[in-house]
Order: structure tokens, then C-alpha cells, then sequence
């Protein structure tokens, strides 16, 4: 089991033509995943590595059933391919762009939230469900199928702390980037909820950053879960507004600082790292721990005592 | 992006909010030209990016072309919160009855715009009663009708039908419109100024989105970074100046993030930081690497987990920045990810740089370098 | 019972200061209907017939719980009065005003789609069920309780087959004006289909008119209920192509004249009278026929047999 | 309110879609000057309101000016569909390879704009066959944005990234945009032309919203009424000329066509119908009355239901005309509804009109008198 994607999910890629979605093409076959078709307006008939590509994404859907699109799409039109895509009949959406203007994302996500659509980033590396599905940017290498669920905002730091996971012989059962930018689709607690429900998730790992208050929103929701999430927060030392790459990442009116969030998510039960190396530690001793409690699974309407 | 005030009220005025009659000078002689021409009492307000600039001391009242000039020139020769003074614009000063605040901002959370308001202004919003702030998500596919724009101003205790009121119902759906026609992340009036039945944008705060900056031509570029972050931005890399020991190069915001953290964890302090984020090439990695060194750091680490990004490539790029710059810095290396084995090998073979497997080791070694 | 309306609904009137919200205010309160406030912006603080007057719709949600709202207010203003009960929650819109462009009305019916709400008209008489509520301006003397609901797009045409029907003591359960215009929040299958559900309903009658689909479209559905409608049709001797004052009554494409109509409503089920004081006989004779049947009310799941 | 097709082609290039290079003239000199200017075969078009324009001779191809003059001379002395020539459009014939249909339209059935495309255009839309017609209604919400304008090219069988499937998706969303911003209630393009790369709109056939004219105030005006309908409209009241023996006065569309029907069934034929809506006053009504006796009928049937509409007050107005007229035109009353008893007594008494409680029997008295 794993959230949102499985060996079953067809997939869309837009912007198949391009060069990181033709790559990453490659890559998410070669991972196993069920690439069906592609769309680049005008390259209709071409193929890339034996997918077809149309025109529209009606084309596509007219000729297949599609579960989920991802986006390699040039910013500027982001925003067209997106409503393109839901308003095709696609409702899980993962966009890789970045730098996607802030404006695009708001009304994407009106209408994602109007009839119902999933959308994960934008700028994300996706979602991968180890052994089974990858859909996005991420490095194959590094995963590894197993019982800890992962939600992240940065790539990079993903990438970091899974390898450390994977390297300690802890798999993941999905690894789901929610995207650096200030909209983006999915919260925290949005996923940290689907992690709640499936079965093959056991241990939660969160990896945040200062600015916003991604963190802070997901608290309340983690004293309810029954499942022990452990948390990286990344920006401790980085100096108060500067700019660090993502608009996320700036400091806003004393919300959003490193203490506030990690005070916030320790008051909620779970166990924050001092360091990214610190997070596979944490995690194994949560997976001792769970095998060890009698009442773990039974009392599913509890919340979790805190550590 | 910021823009500076005048430019906020320029923007105002396009979209039909009224500001004080008023001009920008560069020289206190211009300066009293334009109090001569506006008349009685005038505000002189340094054009500077600071969120305090009253606090700061930027902002003066004059009474007539003489003490305009005169505090003309001593406000173009001094710096507000550290930004030097550059520009002023000279005002009209109003005899405001109230000051409201207003001011539009993009939401991550609830995922749309706010609005946010409140009948005490000109102040830090950050010090109003939460129950005394107005907090109104507007609905992107509706937009900021007319009777909503009427309902915040009743919120505000007006009677949206005064003339007052009427012309604050105009100043709010006014401020949606220019909100979303130049993509601005945040749109802010504090005060809006209350004199008889007009309504005055006392001040101007923008912010646009700096990914939508290409459809919009026609808004000025302001540029707050140094020249370091200047060039780092041409090259598509975020650079930022600090003031530790240690240059830190890595790709992608988070995990730079997390490099600097180790190294304060671990004692030291980060001089800057440089990241390259997903794809950079060779040349770019190598003219960053260049503006991290340009700072003399003590140590300089680079943290590369690559995906997108290969380690060979970033390997030949500290290979040409040894040979150029020589051994007087020493560098630590972390590589991991896609191509990590010919990055190595470069590395130790070429330039005789130990490579480090984990971003712990490799920041404890800099630390200790740099100690 | 009845449909939409009944003693307990609380009425809010947008533009109550104006003559026809004044007077027409003065009328429902004087049938019993519960208006609770009225909307003017810059009335704030007057009373009309005691009722309270705001300046928004919010300030008088503040005030006042309420279910319906009935718009006096100018054609111009009309969508943005419109947007504004429903944003502030009221569920029920009953739009006298005519001459309402009719992208005001695209947009208002989107609106009111998304959030589920209800829109009598525009260009409508309003709501009447008899003895319990009025909102609207229909004249009060021409209803009297009882079981036939009626359904209209025209208003003198409605009271003209209601007053025969009360003056023959035929008693109504509900009767609705849809309104006269092409594009009108309901359609007579969305006013049918509660009157079938409507226990206090027993025979149905619909009241349309030439142009348009609307009693085509209703004719699928007729043949799934279980009570009879009676019908009248209004322009069977109408020129074609001339402008009846409805934009609804130009005929377009052969679609929408008397005859196309008349015969998808009696392949239906349905009895057309050819004139309107013929309506009052056929009504009379299916209610005969109920209180003879020995399945009626058993039989819900079953169509009714054709005359 | 219909537009003329050069009005509509004008809004057509406001909105950046291309339409054939040509002039309106109205003396066949001046058509003459246009074809010599144009060069080569142009095409004369009859600047009429009938559907069937061509059907109905109302277009003509012609080989430079002299043919141009003789065929305009001809057309300018013709009606079409009943319709007296006015005005011509000469416009540049064009080297048609592909004809396409191409509309918005207002639809109540799903309340939505609903578009509708074929690659079947150059004749009329209810005779291609169904399966051969796109029908793509649109959420207003969203709007037509490229990548559904893009499907909808794909949809009629042109590659939507062909230099003349590109040129299509911009007249599709450009269509949209002109059809929002002037409250069309129809835009047809028929036939929607393919020259090489080049899409052309090769007629306009635009219907604005009557009820949006007010905000439209740069919108022509277009009257298709008689006289006598125009004179009624500036009352507020709609009258219409029909051709049998019967006045009818009623007040509200669906009672007013319900009057007609009752005067058809029992054997007669109106003559012409006025409808007084809801609260006419009763100078309004007077003078409604006036238009009605215009065309001299054989006998006047005044049917009225009053809710808004006050019995008393159209009785005065009777009261009025039939002091102004004398009795030569009999005249049947029907009131109900407000004021009823007032009206009756007014009638009775001072104009000694009999007044009929009953629709039925009023039309059937009015019958009789007029037979």
C-alpha cells in the first residue's frame, strides 16, 4: 500500500517533449512507472521511449484512462496545462516547475478545490512510492520500499534524509515532496492525513523550513494521529530575511521562525532532530518502540501518548 | 520584488486611489522648488526599502522651500536602517482625521488572497488587538465584488454610503484590481488617510512576484541585492552575504539551509552561502564557487546531494577554481548522488581534495579547518 | 406542506426602500410571511412596515438568521446584490427584477451552482404557498390552500389560471414563477421534481409557454413521476419570429413552437388544455380520478399509466 | 438587438480577429471607387437583417468596378427577405480553401455559454448533420482559455499547431472575449474562411443583449421595429403589428399570447397585440391604446389581470380614448385583479363599456363584434 500513487496509477506527462520531460520520461518507465501517454501541443504523433504523444490532453484521455499528469511544463504556461488537465478529467496533478507565478498557482488551486483535484507542488520533485511508482524528478537510488512515510517541502533535503533511511536499511512506504513555493496544493496536514490511513505507513517523517506556517497548521492535527511523527526543521541559523531560494523561506512577522515551529510540533508529540543525520536515529527507535507496544494498532481513536 | 514608495503611489494613481499631490527629487534644491510649487506644510520621505523608514528617522515635516531644503540635504546625505538615501519624494501634508490600514497579501495557507484592514493605521499592524484586524479571504474565481468591498468598509465603522464610504468602497475593489494585474504578492496602504470625504493612499507598500516579472514589462526593476547576489542571480543562483568564517556552497534551499545549521551546530559561523539549485552547469557552478571565494572565508564547504545536479560536473568546476585560486582556502567536499563516484575521482585524483560520503563529517571537518 | 417556502422561512428584502420593495413588503408581511430585515446600502437604521434596514447583507446576517431573500434591487445591481446574499450564506433567491443582462445572470447561476443554492428568476412573480408564505409581488387574493401545485415562466398568465383555479375551489400546495427569461435559476424538471417529493402535492400544473426548450426538457422526466401534470401552452397563434416582450418567446429553429412543445408533453403523460380556462376542468377531473384510484400513493416507484 | 454584419466585423478587428479587407458605401459610385481600390473580384453585400441573405439575392461576386457598379445600383433599388437595401459592404473576394462554422450562444437549458463549431460552415448550422457539430458549453468560472480553444481546433480535424491552427485558436478565444465584453446573447461566424494560414471571418452575424445596453454605450443602435412598435418601446410597452381583425391590449407576455390564442380558437385573427407589461401608468397605457385603434380594427379586445397594473387606472385610460375616438371601434373589457370593482364602475358608468368578469367570454364577445 502507499498514498496517493501505486503500480496501478496511468500517467500523463506534459511537456513530454522537452528535455527534462523527456529524461525524467526515461527515468519514471525504468522505475516501473505506467507512463501511458504525453502531450506537447504540436508534436501529436511523435513518440518518447515508445509513449504517445498528442496535441491536447482530451486527445490523450479520449484514448486512455489517465489517473495522474505531471508537469514539466514551461512556467508561463503552467497554469493553462493545469486547468487543461483537471478540466480533462485528471484529478491528481503533480507540477514540477518552479518559478510559476504565485497568481497561477491561486487560481489553479481554486479550481483544483472546486471540482476536487489532488495537486502536489508546484515545485516538487513529485511523489515516489518505492518499488512502485515514481512520478517526478527524484533520484531512483535512493528509495527503498518500507514502513515510514515522508512529506517534505525542499528536494534536496528529501533526498538527504531518505538516503539516510534507505542507507540504514529503513524503507519508505511513500515519499511525497508538497513543493518549495508559498501556494502550493497540499499541506501538511493533508498528507500527514493519508499517512494517518494507510496501512503500510507506520512512523511519520516531516521535513520542514522556516517562513510560512506549514508546520505550525500541521500541530493540532498530529496530537489527534495514532501514528508517531518525527520532524527535521531546516533554517535555524539562517539569517532573518535574507532570501534563501524559496519565497517560503523568508521570515514573516516572527510566525514561521525555527523556535516557534519547533515548539509548536514538540508541544504536538513529536520528536524533532537537531540535525538531518539525527532523523534516521529517531525514526528506528519509533520503530522499536511500535513493536514493542501491546496496544499499537487496537487503540486507533486515542491519540498517541507524547514521548 | 519591492518597489519604492513613489512607485506604489504611480500605481495607485493608474488604478484610481488617490495620493497626496507630490514629486521625487534627487537634490535639496529640487527639493524646495517642489514645496515652493505644493505650497504650505510638506512631508519629505526618503525613497528607501525599509519596512521602519518613520522609526528611522526618514521621514520629515517642513514648513516652506527653506526648511524643505534643509532637511532635504540632511536626509540625502544620511542612511534609514542602513539603506543610504538616494531619493525623496516631497507631499503635500495632509490634515488627516483617521488613519486606517489596508492591504492585500497572497495566503499560502488558506491558499488565496487576504484581505487584511483595520480602522487603527499607521502603526505596526503587528501591534493591533487581533480582534481589532479585519481578515477577509477573497474567493479568486469571485473576486472582490462591490458588496464586499462595502461590507469591510461597515467592518471599519463607515457607513459604506457617505461620501467617505463610498470612496473607500472604490479605494478597496481599486486595490484588488492592481493586486491581481501586477501579480503582487502584497499591496499595503498604512495609513489610509481620512480627510473630510476623501480618501488619500497615505503611503504605498508593493511587492510583485518576482516569477511573474516577465509579462510585466512595464514595472520598474528595483534591485535590493548586493553585487555578490547580483551576479549569483545572473547566473541563476541564489547567493547571499554573511558575516561567519565559512563559505558554503550546496543545491537546493532546504539543504543549504540545513548545511548552515550544521555548521553553527557544530561552532562555527557561515560567511555565505551560494545555491546552485537543480541543474546548474559547470560555468555557473564555477562563477559561483568564485563569488563564495571572493569573500576570503576561512574554510569553504560544498554540500552536493545530486539529482538533477552531477557531481562530475561540479567536481570539474572546484578543479578549475583550484588551479585558479590556488590552496590558500581550504576546501571540503560532500558529494552523493547522481555521478558521485566520477565526481570523487576527479577530486582526489585532480586536485588531491578529500571527498566526504556524509554532510556530518564533511561539516565537522570545515569547522575544524576553519577553527 | 409545500415546496421552497413555507410559515417558517425568514425573509431578507434587498432594495426594501425603493417603491416596489416598500409596498410589496407591506403585502407579504400583511400575508404572514416572516420578513425579518431589508437591504438598502446607506439605509442603515431605517425601518420599513418595522421591518430593520442595513447596509449589507452581512450586517443583517449578523442580526438575523435567514433563509430567503427577495431582490427588488435595480437590473444593474442585481448580480452584485445576487453574489452578495448568497457569499453571505442565504440559500433561497427569489429575483423579481426583469431586464437583468443576461451574462449577469451566467454568472450568478455559476455562482449559485458551486454553492448550492436555489435562484427563483430573475423576472419572476416569486413563491406562493397559499395561507403559509408569500415572497414576491403575486397578488395575495387570487390563492387559497390545497393540492395542485403550479409551475410558470409567465406572471398575469399564472394569475389568470389561479384564479380560476381558487375560484372553482381548487386549493394550490405551491405555485412558482420560474421566471420569464432565457436564462432562469430553475427549470420546470428542478420545480417537478419537488413537487413529486412534495406529500402536500397532488396534481402538478405546468404553464409554459413558445421559445426555449424548458417544457421539452421537462417531458423525460414527467414520464418518471407519479402525479399527473396538467399543462397549458401560451402562443400557439403567436407570429413567429416576433418579439412577445420575453426574449424567451422568440421562436428559434423550429424547436420551441406550440406544437413541438404540446406534443413532448403529451407523449409524456400530459393533458394540455387548449385554453387556459380549460385548465380548472382537467385539473378537477385528475383530482376525482386520484381519490379513485385504489393504487394511488402505493405505487411510488411505478410511472403512471398515460390517460 | 441585432448588429449589421459591418458593425459586427468592426468588433471582429477590435478584438483582433481578421475579417476580409473592404468599405460599406451607399450609392453605387462610391462602390464603384471601393472595388477599384480593393482590386480584382469583390463581393457586394446587402447590409441586411434577414438569415438568408444569400438565398435571398443579397450578396453578388463582381469582376472590378464597372461590374461593381452596375450590381450595387441593382441591389441598392432591391429588398432582401422583405427588407429595403440600404447599405452595402464591398470587401476583397477571398481564395477560400476550407469554410468552417463557428458560434457562442447564450444557452438556458445548461445556463452556460455554449459554443459551437463545425468544419462543415457556408451553410446553415441545422442542416449538418448532428454528429458533425461540436457542442462545448463553457464554465464561466473558467472561462475559454487557450488550451480548450486549442481542443476545440483539434476537434474540427485542423493540427492546433499549424500556422493555421494557431491563427484558429486565437479567433476562438478572441471570440469568447468579444462575446463576454459586449454581453453578446449570439457571435456567429459563418463560414469562418481558411486561406492558406490565414483564418478569416467572412460574415459576423452579432445579437446584443438589449438589457446590457446601457453599459454599451459604444455599441450602435440598430432598431428592426416598425413605427409603431418603436413608439410603444419608448412607453416602455412592447406593441406588435400583426395582420387580422382584432386589437388585443393585455398586459404581460404570456397573458397577451394566451389572448391571441383564445381570439384564433374562437375564429378570428388579431390584428396587432400591446402588451403593457407590469405597472404601466395611465398616460402610458392611453397612449398604447392609440397605437392599438391605429390600425383601424374591427373591433378592440382589452384583457387585463391587474396585480401591479391597477384596474381603475387602465379604466381612465379607456375612459379617455373613448372621449377622443367615439364609439367607432367597439371595444371589449376584461379586468381582474386590483382595483377590479373601481375599474368596472368607471366603465360602466361613464362610457357605458360592458366589462366581462372572464377571459373566455370577453374573446368571444370581441369575435363576435368583429365578424
Amino acid at each position: 500500500m502507499s498514498i496517493l500513487i501505486d503500480e496501478q496509477t496511468s500517467v500523463l506527462v506534459q511537456g513530454i517533449t522537452g528535455n527534462q520531460g523527456r529524461f525524467h520520461t526515461q527515468q519514471m518507465l525504468a522505475y516501473g512507472t505506467n507512463v501511458v501517454a504525453g502531450v506537447t501541443p504540436g508534436r501529436c504523433g511523435m513518440e518518447v521511449e515508445g509513449v504517445p504523444v498528442f496535441d491536447t490532453v482530451r486527445a490523450a484521455t479520449e484514448e486512455y484512462s489517465i489517473d495522474a499528469s505531471v508537469l514539466f511544463t514551461p512556467a508561463a504556461a503552467v497554469k493553462d496545462a493545469a486547468l487543461e488537465a483537471m478540466e480533462a478529467g485528471i484529478r491528481t496533478l503533480v507540477i514540477i516547475t518552479e518559478h510559476v507565478p504565485v497568481h497561477d498557482c491561486l487560481e489553479i488551486m481554486a479550481y483544483a478545490d472546486r471540482i476536487g483535484a489532488t495537486i502536489i507542488g508546484p515545485n516538487t520533485y513529485g511523489i515516489v512510492s518505492p518499488g512502485r511508482c515514481k512520478i517526478g524528478i527524484a533520484p531512483s537510488s535512493i528509495f527503498f520500499p518500507g514502513s515510514v512515510g515522508v512529506v517534505a517541502r525542499s528536494g534536496t533535503l528529501s533526498y538527504e534524509i531518505v538516503g539516510n533511511l534507505t542507507a540504514s536499511g529503513v524503507g519508505q512506504s511513500t515519499v511525497v515532496g508538497i513543493g518549495g513555493d508559498r501556494v502550493v496544493g497540499q499541506s501538511f496536514v493533508d498528507i500527514l492525513r493519508l499517512f494517518e490511513a494507510d496501512s503500510a505507513t507506520s512512523v511519520v517523517v516531516l521535513i520542514g523550513e522556516i517562513g510560512g506556517s506549514a508546520e505550525e497548521e500541521a500541530a493540532p492535527y498530529i496530537t489527534q494521529m495514532t501514528k508517531p511523527v518525527v520532524a527535521y526543521i531546516a533554517g535555524q541559523s539562517a539569517p532573518p530575511g535574507k532570501r534563501m531560494g524559496h519565497a517560503g523561506a523568508i521570515i514573516e512577522r516572527g510566525r514561521g521562525t525555527y523556535h516557534h515551529k519547533r515548539r509548536a510540533l514538540e508541544e504536538a508529540g513529536v520528536r524533532v532532530a537537531e540535525l538531518p543525520s539525527q532523523v534516521t536515529g529517531i525514526v528506528q527507535t519509533e520503530l522499536s518502540m511500535l513493536h514493542a507496544d501491546p496496544f499499537y494498532g487496537l487503540i486507533w481513536s486515542f491519540s498517541r501518548p507524547q514521548q | 520584488m519591492r518597489l519604492f514608495e513613489y512607485m506604489g503611489k504611480q500605481l495607485f494613481i493608474d488604478f484610481g486611489i488617490r495620493v497626496p499631490r507630490g514629486m521625487v527629487c534627487d537634490t535639496p534644491k529640487t527639493a524646495a522648488q517642489i514645496a515652493q510649487r505644493l505650497g504650505g506644510p510638506v512631508m519629505i520621505k526618503a525613497q528607501v526599502l525599509s519596512g521602519k523608514r518613520g522609526k528611522g528617522g526618514g521621514i520629515r515635516l517642513a514648513d516652506g522651500p527653506k526648511e524643505s531644503k534643509l532637511a532635504a540635504e540632511q536626509l540625502l546625505q544620511s542612511t534609514v536602517q542602513g539603506f543610504p538615501v538616494e531619493l525623496l519624494l516631497i507631499e503635500e501634508k495632509l490634515a488627516i482625521e483617521q488613519e486606517l490600514y489596508l492591504s492585500l497579501i497572497v495566503d499560502g495557507v488558506s491558499k488565496k488572497p487576504v484581505l487584511i484592514a483595520s480602522a487603527q493605521g499607521g502603526m505596526d499592524i503587528e501591534n493591533v488587538p487581533e480582534e481589532q484586524i479585519i481578515r477577509q479571504p477573497i474567493d479568486v474565481e469571485l473576486g472582490l465584488p462591490t458588496f464586499l468591498a462595502r461590507d469591510i468598509v461597515r467592518r471599519l465603522k463607515i457607513v459604506p454610503s457617505s461620501p467617505c464610504g463610498k470612496a473607500l468602497t472604490q479605494v478597496v475593489t481599486a486595490l484588488y484590481r492592481l493586486f491581481t494585474a501586477i501579480d503582487a504578492e502584497l499591496v499595503e496602504i498604512n495609513p489610509l488617510a481620512i480627510c473630510g470625504d476623501t480618501v488619500y493612499a497615505a503611503d504605498a507598500k508593493i511587492t510583485v512576484d518576482d516569477a511573474s516579472l516577465y509579462r510585466h514589462a512595464h514595472i520598474p526593476t528595483v534591485s535590493e541585492l548586493t553585487l555578490g547576489e547580483q551576479e549569483a542571480s545572473k547566473l541563476g543562483l541564489s547567493y547571499v552575504d554573511l558575516d561567519g568564517e565559512i563559505g558554503v556552497m550546496a543545491n537546493g534551499a532546504g539543504i543549504t539551509m540545513a548545511t548552515l545549521d550544521m555548521i553553527t551546530y557544530f561552532g562555527s559561523k557561515p560567511a555565505n552561502f551560494l545555491d546552485i539549485g537543480g541543474g546548474a552547469n559547470q560555468e555557473a557552478t564555477r562563477k559561483g564557487l568564485e563569488l563564495v571565494l571572493a569573500k576570503q572565508p576561512k574554510a569553504v564547504l560544498v554540500n552536493i546531494f545530486g539529482g538533477i545536479t552531477r557531481c562530475d560536473e561540479v567536481a570539474q568546476a572546484i578543479v578549475g577554481i583550484r588551479r585558479q585560486y590556488g590552496k590558500s582556502i581550504p576546501m571540503v567536499v560532500r558529494l552523493a548522488g547522481t555521478n558521485q563516484d566520477a565526481g570523487r575521482a576527479i577530486l582526489e585524483k585532480e586536485a588531491g581534495i578529500e571527498v566526504f560520503d556524509l554532510m556530518q563529517t564533511a561539516a565537522q571537518r570545515a569547522v575544524e579547518l576553519a577553527g
